[in-house]
């Protein structure tokens, strides 16, 4: 069973492989935010919020 | 082993006929008994839905109850507001399964249909009856239904976005603004000026800004789920497009009242729809569907919901997308049947849309 | 005799260049001396606006402000946000009359450039300078402005369906819900994946349901036209349009104040507008065109305003038609022209949309 981390931007419980390294980037589920993976030891992983340029999209 | 239920269409003509049609042909459990049409009656159904030919070789047929009685376990009854009543009273003295996608038995209060129908309700014991045919909110209800009201096209996405926000957080219930944006299918199969080609494209039109039936089935439904009163500011605009409807709702936070941030509207809404199979939450970072958009939902019986706060205004928009003719009437009268009928909800209605379309 | 008004074109290439080129040519007083694209410099104008082959011969220049100064008694700036700045300051010092249809110099306050356009202004003496161009509200001192800052296209109908009803009724002004439908052309010239025709047609996108930053423009106005503060509550949809928006104002009495019935809003708009040249009022009981709708307007500098009363919810819809690039742009910044070298403000501007469209 992966492990679980929890998105800063929307509390989505984010499934994590077991093989998960620092420096890999997750993409959350719900709401799509890329999170660099910063920390993994044995109590859990830790993301933060990965920097992407926001795109302009809309009128 | 399921047992096919036998089902019976009462007004197959217009586009929700059509589309029940179109759904219950991909319902594994279903045999279509009969479809019915005063105008069409003789036709070949596909004469008048042509995505259906070839798939089908049933027959409008005139309406003939006891027929219908014999032939059928449930009825779907798709004509107008006024003309169902009737019917569905009939068919209920029967004793079949009553769905029906009109508005003659949604509102539990026999005044309204009065102030909002201007007609005066001839069964209101039956109004105690039947039930709000909206399965995240009256799930239990429906299983023990005989007659089952379909929700309004608009007030489906309405309520759907509301209820959770007017139920966790303390708003202020008298400035709920809801602005719909609908396609043109919503009018109906006739024909008016209106809906001339020329005159209906590239048009926002705003053709009932006030004073929209729909409101009376969000307040009832809202209401009930909080136990106090809710005035909904609605308007409805006709917009470019055949399928889809749009509801974006204004809720304001109350003086006294906060939320950090958003991440407390995605525990909401989470709290309410994450087991739910017809809801989406979208709400996105990326890409070019961020916010709900009825073009992602046309020919599904999903309702994308998404949400943004904005701390300077303390307002919360929540927005709601359903296709107007799938959930927003035949593909929830369908959900409304699997359940009533014990079989598993999404039977026949976990379909994928066009993209693009 | 009217002197010929010798006017430049700053940024001929994207659509609010062109429209300003189709009206200008439209213009009895006008020559245009010169226009300007950095990527299209050299090129007919009708290579990039093929309306206009045959109407014209004109070429784009690269930009020289010193041939500009010489050649330009009035120049209008149809550059990016942020990039005008440094243009109108210049244009400005070399005595000319500017026209500047980005939000450069829109609003009075230098913060609200950080809090809204992310950028610090370097001009903040030319901020108390510049008149903001809406002729409704402004037109004496654009009579005797230098700079003029052509307002945003959602901003201008919004303001015109407000600022009667604040000034005139007791309303909330922290509950004021600004609901806005536009076209694509509102886009811009810029190529997109959002743009892509089959991602782009038939939708109903929220694309800015918060922080929209024409509020900053419709807060400022109303609030200088009452004296006091206003809070908007404004959200933005992409519909499939090509030109037009649509405001569709909500708008609540507080507590103690009402208003028998809508003749009292047909009084209020009359006083502000009956002789308001481009301002029609559009509320019928008759016909498919009742109340404002974008269609209506296309091609036109003209606002279409309507309004309804609903007093179960004590609240006031306001309704403002304009197109975009024309009411919303090109046609409000001749019209400012006309104002400012005292020529009839109506000049070039009175004409016929197309119907059907």
């Amino acid at each position: 069973m992966g492990r679980q981390v929890s998105c800063p931007e929307c509390y989505a419980q984010i499934e994590v492989a077991d093989d998960v390294i620092v420096g890999e980037i997750i993409e959350c589920p719900d709401c799509g935010v890329e999170l660099e993976v910063v920390e993994v030891n044995d109590e859990g992983v830790k993301v933060r919020v990965a920097e992407v340029e926001e795109e302009d999209w809309g009128e | 082993m399921i047992e096919t239920i036998r089902v019976g269409v009462i007004g197959g003509r217009g586009y929700v006929g059509g589309e029940l049609l179109r759904l219950l042909l991909l319902h594994p459990y279903v045999e279509i008994s009969c479809v019915t049409s005063r105008k069409a009656a003789g036709e070949f159904v596909y004469r008048e839905h042509p995505n259906l030919r070839k798939l089908t070789s049933l027959k409008f047929e005139d309406v003939n109850l006891s027929r219908i009685g014999d032939k059928c376990d449930v009825v779907f009854t798709a004509v107008p507001h006024g003309a169902a009543m009737d019917l569905v009273h009939e068919l209920y003295e029967m004793g079949l399964k009553v769905i029906d996608l009109s508005a003659d038995f949604r509102l539990k209060n026999p005044e309204a249909y009065k102030i909002w129908y201007g007609f005066e309700h001839k069964y209101p014991d039956l109004l105690e009856k039947s039930v709000y045919g909206l399965p995240e909110l009256h799930r239990d209800e429906i299983k023990r239904a005989k007659i089952v009201a379909n929700p309004g096209c608009m007030a489906c996405p309405s309520i759907l976005a509301l209820f959770p926000l007017v139920k966790e957080l303390d708003v202020d219930l008298f400035r709920i603004v809801v602005d719909c944006k609908e396609g043109s299918s919503a009018g109906g199969v006739e024909v008016s000026r209106s809906s001339h080609h020329p005159e209906r494209s590239n048009v926002v039109r705003p053709y009932k800004v006030t004073g929209h039936r729909h409101t009376a089935e969000i307040e009832q439904e809202l209401s009930a789920v909080m136990g106090k009163d809710v005035k909904i500011s609605m308007s409805a605009h006709a917009v470019d497009m055949v399928r889809g409807v749009l509801a974006t709702c204004h809720v304001f936070l109350r003086e006294n009242s906060t939320i950090e941030d958003e991440r407390v509207l995605w525990r909401i809404y989470r709290k309410y729809f994450s087991n739910e199979p017809f809801i989406r939450l979208v709400k996105e970072k990326k890409g070019i569907y961020r916010l709900p958009d009825p073009k992602a939902v046309v020919g599904t019986n999903f309702c994308d919901i998404g949400f943004e706060y904005e701390d300077r205004t303390r307002r919360i928009v929540a927005l709601a997308a359903v296709d107007n003719l799938v959930k927003g009437a035949a593909g929830q009268a369908i959900q409304n049947m699997n359940i009533m009928c014990g079989i598993d909800e999404t039977t026949g209605l976990m379909l994928p849309g066009l993209h693009p379309i």
